[in-house]
């Protein structure tokens, strides 16, 4: 696709360093990813606090109130289950256009996925009133004979998120069983059974890896139409409802962009934390960098395209009450967040147009946070503005949340930290076996036929007799 | 229903589906399992054969939250009275209720209520027996002699008037104080001298068109109820009547008004001889009965020069004229706004006039008939008794005094030195259902029933279209034994003083049934026995007084030219609001929760201002204001309103007490304070709406520390069609009204 | 034909999917036979194992019922005037124990209550939560009253929820009283009219 | 809910919906309000709290928006922005509009607030799950939601004695609005059902028509063609249904009724009389 002139990755390293490398990577990061991992603890420590007040005294103090009846923890949900789009977009789609420079990075981008839905799963429980009673949200046969209202877009939701979070996580586990087994040769004591039990025997036979192909492809392509379907489903929350602001046609393919959208900014972030924290610089090279930024560079056009179909729907359509709301977001008391997600949203990706910026580590690094900030921005101008000025003007209010809401908020991001950095400490972060299949087809690509020579040198580790790590 | 039913029995049955009571239904799924035998079920002792659990009994009454006297049915089951209504038998209440009756449940069972008689010793209120309170009470006012006792009540009437004139008497002193900050004494004082009855009946319904003079009549006011439903008739009648509002603070019933028109507070005076000078001059009616005096005073207010010192633009004088000439008959009315002055009277009764020229008197305004027990009728509260009362405290006048249901500590202005001059009185009873403040000033306190504990009878001063005599019957049993009714503290204050007179009477339950019994037989209305009509009089809660019919004529009194103070500074209105009322309500939390009518301010004080006025001052909405006379300061958030004069700025009354329970001790302030002592020099009535204040900015605006319901789009309904307003030709067309 | 309502009624229908509507189906099927034969309503189903309340005095019903063959609604009086069935007046239980019995020991407990003019503390055993709104009346007038069944027999319709009360001394709770309970009733007996709608019982 | 009611009572109404809604209800409770008597002052809202148990809430909650009034009156000034004091100020007494094709059904995940077959839009409190979605899909935003629970605060000893039996208290989490009074409605019905008769008009009056002094509220059912409030519909030439608009645009435009946010299809319960405004 890209006419590469620098190389994604250097073919010439050899197999035995990629095992050691990032088996490494397991033992010992640097100091920054303890600092990190305590971060994440101060703040989920935090949202605990906040949210057992929640929990006894009261949704209140949240400072929900009548017209703002959802607030920021419906936003963070949206957010996160958008976040969770680019794995999939990573590991599933471009596995399908075998775009192989997604091989180093699409583990933890998978793995991104599964996480940032369990944080996005946590939203709701927070949300509900009465949250001891969240089974009734799914249909049981009970004496009783009554049943969720199928008509509900929440119940949707509770369907579309429980399968996709099955399912990727099921992907990212698959995906996995191979460098199980390398791990489970290449360690001992707790890790050597973990991995051992989780490797399902595998051992690199022709039979499994024809079975391991087929079921993977199989997946890969289950997985994309589940992913669109997801954020359809939830941008129906709003959509299907009668409120100005969310009665919006262009919802679904509006919030998939969106989420796309945030899931890239939001791997951009953790490329360049991972490669520093375990030293990948062989693996996540600048051109791959340059790869997904330009990639979310694309997906920040469409989101930004779709960004105007709606403003001009609602502009030249008759409903008076979403034109009064668009220009009240514009000018209102939520002007400033409104502009500010425009500018983050759709000026500042115009950074990563620049061949300069998109290698400069550092700049990367502060563009995808504001990336994302935007994104945040841009679910908060979604379910706050609506909420606080609709038909009935009686009711109109303007509401910032409360320190309680806000902790829980942040504490959300603390949560998905910890969960993604234990992850990535345990498990292999960079896919072994497929970095090995990137180094060999490039090779071949090159036109170096010995193949011989390369054996020589080490074993492919997928024929694991655990030839590579101890070399 | 059998004579004096055994309500104990009632309470018996609680417990079974009183369950409303015991635990709320959507908690934890802990507290909605059930488990056998926790709950204790109470049986009756004796079946009750009016009562089945599960099921509501309505019973009538009347309502003693204002001096109204509107007639009520209370909802009772398993022995608690859970809701209450209008009685339609009752031609106050018509079967409506305002606010203020709805809360009367909240009273009821109020957590602040004092539970037991308390003595004052070492400077603190202590707990001691009935027993104890008794004795000490005779002992006191077997001590006191003749006019040095006084009773200081709010208005009273029906047995209880009776029977406290009686002690009065027995006591062989004249003092009866009675105090009503919500009052139209002084236009009863005119309509006395114009019609010769103090509270001729008003009839909106018969009228087509309204010129009130301030007068609230739908808010807080005599009779909010009755009048109420009068005005919708006014609104529904074939002709749709016309409402036409001159005040200077728009009340709730200007809210409702065709026309509001601000004007000039104290010029209302001017205003009305302008108008008869525009009857007479004009329009050439006639000018019969008019005092020459006046007919000159009249002629003296051309239309230019009554524009220029009320304020109100002169085509709208004349056209308002014209109108009261096209629809007749007519009322014109006068309310406190305008009664609260220091020429108070002069104002009223030139107000009045013009219903004298427009020829309404006997068409909208009928006379009251004679009613044939004076000894029950109201014995109404003013302010003039408040000011007397100060005097001779101050005068060290009083040795004993008795109060009851009035709180002249917290009504009284500071300008009359009554809260030192209470410390000249040496013994100072008070009956109450609540600590408020004259209670807590008292030396002896006699813990009263509620009115839904009680029994007696109310005569309704305003009784539009017809006369009667309110019953009012306990509707449950004692929320606590230790409280006693008024009327059975009446009696054994009397029993006291005469026992051969009224020992025979166990209790006040059985002198009321006496009473009724002895009644002549024309109220009766065809009762067999006096068994049938006491159980038909406590069924209907009514009992229907003929009064005979009677035609009223009317003389203009001559009255004093107005005089309109120019010094600088604005007016202070304290104007009561339907809800609070006088400050008696602020501890029912519905009615604190209720936002004001108009400027829909909760849980506080306020004041209102007009923009212009405030923007002068460079005070900005919501901000907050120092407001001071030359008695003293408020400090206070403002709330900008059009519907005010620029020349006036309201504090709405009801907050600011320094005890009264949980629900009123420290909320907002207390503008009675700050009051001038000025009285209308002819009634003595104290001059409410006369003070002149000074308004200061002290803060920027806060909207955190003032809450208002609904101001979130600033009442603007933003183009949407919520309140739709229809021209009154196209009704005409559609509806052929 | 109450199966037959089932199987046509799809709401009812699919409320009973699954193994537990299956067993479901099948005992409604035993029931509703053994209903059918004496009169068309459908017994509701499911038991309880209630635990033994102390009352203040072990009132015998077995006695009264069976023995004597009292009526229910002689001593339970308000239960076809009210929503609830009440407990009878204490002057009503004198009114025959001035006389009989009176040397029994319970009795004698009684009297003592009644000369202290107090009632006894009853324990409540059949209760239902707040948010719902039972009423006997309504009850009574469906299953006995509107299909002339023998009132000397409303102990039978009695029992659909308070269990074969005439063979207990204290009466304890042996039915469920939760709402599956109530709605297989209802819906078992739809052709009584018996509503289906929430608001119907739901406060 | 039962399978049952979510398929047959609703799609039922949307089948009936063009000719005017559900002909199967025995009932269809409505209303009609005269704006031309309202007063604005307040009875009604203090009966609704003295019958449906509402919690007071106290000054900082009622500040932070999450007051109960269940029927709260609106106070503008004009079509405008600007104030015009010289006509007075325009009420609006606000309660659920018990909309027939009502928008926050089909949005409760549990099917906790549904279309009862009397034509009312039930919320049954123990079933609610607090996901609030039904408040924010209400054009009225008449839904209250129990943010904390009221019971000791707002009922304190021995407050509590004046609780209604008939409805329950709605603790922490649970949405809540008015129901027309369904309690009373209740009690008529099996009073009636008792009696083998139909309810009468007038025989049902929900506590704030009963409060109202002007009468500015009338209550009754519009299945009863004779009943006060059917009459008043029709005179007005305002009938059910989510097709207004077209199907069954008044023949006479001038007449008075009309539902708030008709354009919106959610047909009301709920007929408003404009406020008749004299220019002197």
């Amino acid at each position: 696709m890209t006419m590469v002139t620098e190389k994604d990755i250097n073919e010439q390293i050899a197999w035995a360093k990629i095992n050691t490398d990032v088996l490494k990577s397991m033992e010992n990061p640097r100091p920054a990813y303890w600092i990190t991992l305590a971060v994440c603890l101060a703040m989920v420590a935090c949202a605990v606090l906040a949210e057992y007040i929640q929990y006894t005294v009261g949704m209140g103090t949240a400072a929900l109130n009548n017209p703002h009846m959802w607030d920021m923890y419906i936003a963070a949900f949206v957010f996160w289950i958008g976040m969770s789009h680019s794995g999939t977009l990573l590991s599933a789609i471009l596995h399908l256009i075998h775009a192989d420079w997604r091989k180093p990075i699409y583990r933890f981008a998978e793995a991104m996925t599964t996480f940032s839905l369990l944080t996005a799963g946590i939203f709701p429980m927070i949300h509900l009133g009465r949250v001891w009673n969240l089974y009734w949200v799914l249909p049981y046969v009970s004496d009783r004979g009554i049943w969720p209202n199928f008509r509900s877009p929440l119940v949707w939701d509770a369907f579309a998120i429980t399968t996709y979070l099955t399912a990727s996580m099921l992907f990212l586990f698959v995906g996995m069983i191979p460098d199980l087994a390398i791990c489970r040769d290449n360690t001992t004591g707790w890790r050597k059974k973990l991995y051992g039990i989780l490797a399902l025997g595998w051992v690199g036979s022709d039979r499994q890896w024809r079975h391991f192909r087929k079921i993977y492809l199989l997946m890969a392509c289950f997985l994309i139409p589940l992913a669109v379907s997801v954020h359809s489903i939830v941008s129906a929350d709003f959509a299907m409802s009668i409120m100005p602001g969310w009665h919006i046609t262009s919802f679904p393919p509006y919030f998939v962009a969106g989420a796309l959208y945030s899931g890239c900014a939001a791997i951009i972030t953790l490329f360049i934390l991972l490669r520093y924290f375990f030293r990948f610089e062989d693996y996540m090279t600048l051109p791959i960098m340059e790869k997904t930024a330009k990639l979310t560079f694309a997906i920040a056009m469409v989101w930004t395209y779709l960004n105007l179909i709606e403003f001009a729907s609602v502009w030249y359509g008759h409903d008076v009450y979403n034109k009064e709301l668009l220009i009240a977001k514009a000018t209102g008391a939520y002007a400033w967040i409104f502009w500010t997600m425009l500018f983050c949203g759709s000026v500042l990706p115009f950074a990563l147009a620049f061949r300069k910026l998109r290698r400069h580590m550092p700049t990367m690094f502060v563009v995808s946070l504001f990336l994302n900030l935007g994104m945040f921005f841009e679910r908060w101008m979604i379910v706050a503005p609506t909420l606080s000025m609709s038909h009935e003007p009686h009711q109109w209010d303007i509401m910032y949340g409360s320190i309680v809401e806000w902790a829980i908020v942040f504490g959300s991001f603390g949560w998905f930290g910890m969960l993604f950095l234990i992850f990535v400490k345990v498990f292999p972060s960079v896919s072994m076996y497929e970095v090995k299949e990137m180094v060999f087809h490039r090779k071949r690509s090159a036109g170096e036929e010995d193949l011989a020579r390369m054996t020589d040198h080490a074993k492919p580790a997928t024929q694991t007799t655990g030839g590579g790590g101890g070399a | 229903m059998s004579g004096k039913m055994n309500r104990r029995s009632f309470l018996k049955v609680m417990g079974w589906s009183g369950a409303g009571v015991a635990l709320t239904g959507c908690d934890m799924p802990t507290t909605v399992t059930l488990e056998e035998g926790k709950e204790e079920v109470m049986s009756y002792l004796m079946p009750e054969e009016y009562v089945i659990p599960g099921v509501g009994v309505w019973y009538a009454s009347t309502c003693t939250q204002c001096a109204a006297g509107c007639g009520i049915h209370g909802r009772v089951r398993e022995g608690r009275v859970l809701k209450l209504e209008g009685n339609p038998d009752s031609a106050v209440s018509n079967g409506k209720l305002c606010m203020m009756g709805q809360a009367g449940v909240q009273g009821h069972y109020n957590p602040d209520r004092i539970s037991t008689p308390m003595m004052r010793s070492g400077g603190s209120l202590t707990p001691v027996s009935w027993d104890k309170a008794l004795a000490m009470l005779e002992e006191k006012l077997g001590a006191v002699s003749g006019n040095r006792f006084a009773w200081f009540t709010g208005t009273v009437s029906g047995h209880q008037s009776a029977l406290l004139t009686n002690h009065l008497d027995a006591m062989g002193s004249t003092n009866h104080y009675a105090h009503e900050v919500v009052n139209n004494a002084v236009s009863r004082a005119v309509n006395q001298d114009m019609l010769g009855e103090a509270n001729p009946r008003l009839r909106l319904d018969k009228a087509k068109m309204i010129v009130s003079f301030g007068a609230d009549f739908m808010g807080a006011s005599q009779s909010p109820v009755q009048y109420s439903v009068q005005y919708a008739k006014f609104r529904t009648n074939k002709e749709r009547g016309l409402l036409v509002q001159i005040e200077s603070k728009m009340s709730l019933t200007g809210g409702s008004a065709d026309l509001w028109l601000a004007i000039k507070p104290g010029t209302e005076a001017v205003l009305a001889l302008g108008m008869a000078n525009l009857l007479l001059n004009k329009i050439k009616l006639s000018d019969a009965g008019i005092p020459s005096d006046v007919r000159t005073l009249i002629n003296s207010y051309d239309i230019s020069k009554v524009a220029k010192i009320t304020g109100v633009a002169g085509d709208r004088i004349q056209r308002v004229t014209q109108l009261l000439t096209e629809r007749s008959p007519s009322l014109v009315l006068a309310g406190a706004s305008v009664e609260g002055q220091t020429q108070g009277y002069a104002t009223t009764a030139a107000i009045m006039m013009l219903n004298h020229i427009l020829g309404n008197v006997g068409k909208t305004i009928e006379s009251a008939g004679d009613f044939p027990f004076p000894q029950l009728m109201a014995k109404q509260g003013g302010t003039a008794d408040l000011v007397a009362f100060a005097e001779a405290a101050k005068a060290k006048k009083l040795d004993t005094v008795i109060f009851h249901g009035s709180n002249p500590v917290y009504t009284a202005p500071e300008s009359l030195g009554l809260t030192e001059a209470m410390a000249n009185i040496g013994f100072k009873v008070a009956i109450s259902q609540f600590p408020d403040e004259t209670t807590m000033a008292a030396d002896l306190v006699l813990p009263m029933s509620s009115y839904l504990e009680d029994w007696g009878t109310q005569v309704p001063a305003d009784q539009a279209e017809s006369s009667a005599i309110q019953v009012q019957q306990p509707l449950m049993e004692k929320l606590n034994a230790e409280t006693k009714g008024f009327g059975d503290i009446l009696l054994t204050l009397l029993k006291q003083r005469k026992k051969e007179e009224y020992g025979q009477f166990e209790d006040y339950y059985a002198y009321l049934r006496n009473a009724f019994v002895a009644m002549p037989t024309s109220v009766k209305n065809d009762a067999q026995s006096n068994d049938e009509f006491w159980n038909a009089a406590l069924q209907t809660g009514v009992i229907k007084v003929d009064v005979g019919a009677k035609d009223l004529q009317s003389t203009v009194v001559s009255f004093a030219a107005p005089v309109v103070d120019d010094s600088a500074g604005l007016t202070l209105m304290p104007s009561p609001r339907l809800g609070l009322f006088d400050g008696r309500h602020a501890n029912l939390p519905w009615l604190q929760e209720a936002p004001d009518q108009i400027s829909k301010v909760v849980w506080d004080s306020w004041a209102e201002m007009h923009p212009d006025t405030a923007a002068k001052m460079g005070i900005e909405n919501l901000g907050l204001v120092k407001v001071s006379s030359v008695q003293g300061s408020v400090t206070l958030r403002v709330v900008l309103l059009k519907g005010m004069h620029a020349d006036a700025v309201a504090i709405p009354l009801g907050q600011g007490h320094e005890a009264y329970g949980r629900y009123a001790k420290g909320l907002g302030i207390n503008p009675l304070h700050i009051l001038d002592a000025a009285t209308d020099d002819k009634t003595g009535e104290l001059a409410m709406y006369s003070t002149r204040v000074t308004v200061k900015r002290v803060g920027p605006p806060d909207s955190l520390s003032i809450v208002r319901m609904g101001t979130g789009a600033g009442d603007s309904q933003v183009g949407r069609k919520l309140v739709g307003t229809v021209p009154v030709e196209q009704v005409r067309r559609t509806e052929g009204t | 034909m109450v199966v037959m309502n089932r199987l046509i009624n799809p709401g009812a229908g699919f409320a009973r999917t699954g193994l537990a509507g299956m067993v479901f189906l099948v005992m409604l099927l035993m029931s509703s036979m053994a209903m059918a034969v004496k009169y068309d309503v459908v017994a509701p189903s499911g038991t309880h194992k209630g635990e033994d309340v102390p009352q203040p005095i072990d009132f015998p019903h077995d006695i009264h019922v069976k023995d004597n063959d009292i009526n229910c609604m002689y001593c339970h009086t308000y239960a076809r005037r009210s929503t609830v069935a009440g407990i009878p007046p204490t002057s009503k239980c004198m009114g025959c124990h001035k006389v009989i019995a009176t040397d029994k020991p319970r009795i004698q407990q009684l009297t003592k209550y009644w000369e202290n003019k107090e009632s006894p503390p009853w324990k409540k055993v059949h209760d239902l939560p707040d948010f719902v709104h039972f009423t006997h009346e309504k009850h009574l007038k469906t299953l006995a009253f509107d299909r002339e069944f023998p009132v000397e027999n409303i102990k039978e319709i009695c029992a659909f929820c308070h269990g074969d009360v005439e063979n207990m001394t204290v009466a304890n709770k042996v039915k469920p009283l939760n709402m599956g309970f109530c709605v297989n009733c209802h819906i078992a007996n739809k052709d009584l009219g018996a509503p289906g709608d929430c608001w119907k019982c739901h406060k | 809910m039962s399978l049952d009611n979510i398929l047959n009572h609703w799609s039922d109404y949307r089948k009936g919906a063009e000719e005017g809604g559900h002909h199967e209800y025995e009932h269809r409770w409505a209303m009609a309000i005269n704006l031309d008597l309202c007063t604005g002052c307040n009875a009604c809202s203090t009966a609704c709290y003295a019958e449906n148990n509402l919690a007071v809430v106290g000054k900082e909650k009622f500040e932070s928006g999450q007051a109960m009034h269940w029927m709260r009156i609106e106070r503008y000034w004009d079509q405008q922005e600007l104030e015009h004091p010289e006509q007075g100020a325009s009420f609006l007494p606000m309660m659920c509009q018990q909309c027939g094709a009502a928008t926050c059904e089909p949005v409760c995940p549990v099917a906790a607030t549904y279309h009862t077959p009397d034509g009312l839009n039930a919320q049954v409190y123990n079933r609610c799950i607090g996901s609030r979605y039904c408040s924010n899909n209400c054009p009225f935003r008449v839904r209250y939601f129990n943010f904390y629970s009221y019971y000791e605060s707002s009922w304190p000893e021995p407050m509590e004695q004046q609780l209604n039996p008939d409805i329950t208290v709605r603790d922490k989490g649970v949405m809540e609005k008015c129901t027309f009074c369904v309690q009373r409605i209740r009690t008529v019905k099996d009073k009636a059902f008792m009696e083998d008769r139909s309810v009468k008009d007038g025989e049902v009056v929900t506590a704030c028509a009963q409060a109202c002094p002007t009468s500015a509220i009338v209550f009754g059912d519009t299945m009863d063609e004779n009943s006060m409030v059917s009459k008043l519909w029709k005179k007005h030439q305002v009938e059910r249904g989510i097709y207004q608009k077209t199907k069954y645009a008044k023949k006479d435009t001038d007449l008075r009724g009309y539902r708030i946010f008709e354009e919106l299809n959610i047909d009301p319960s709920v007929m408003y009389l404009e406020r008749v405004r004299e220019d002197i």
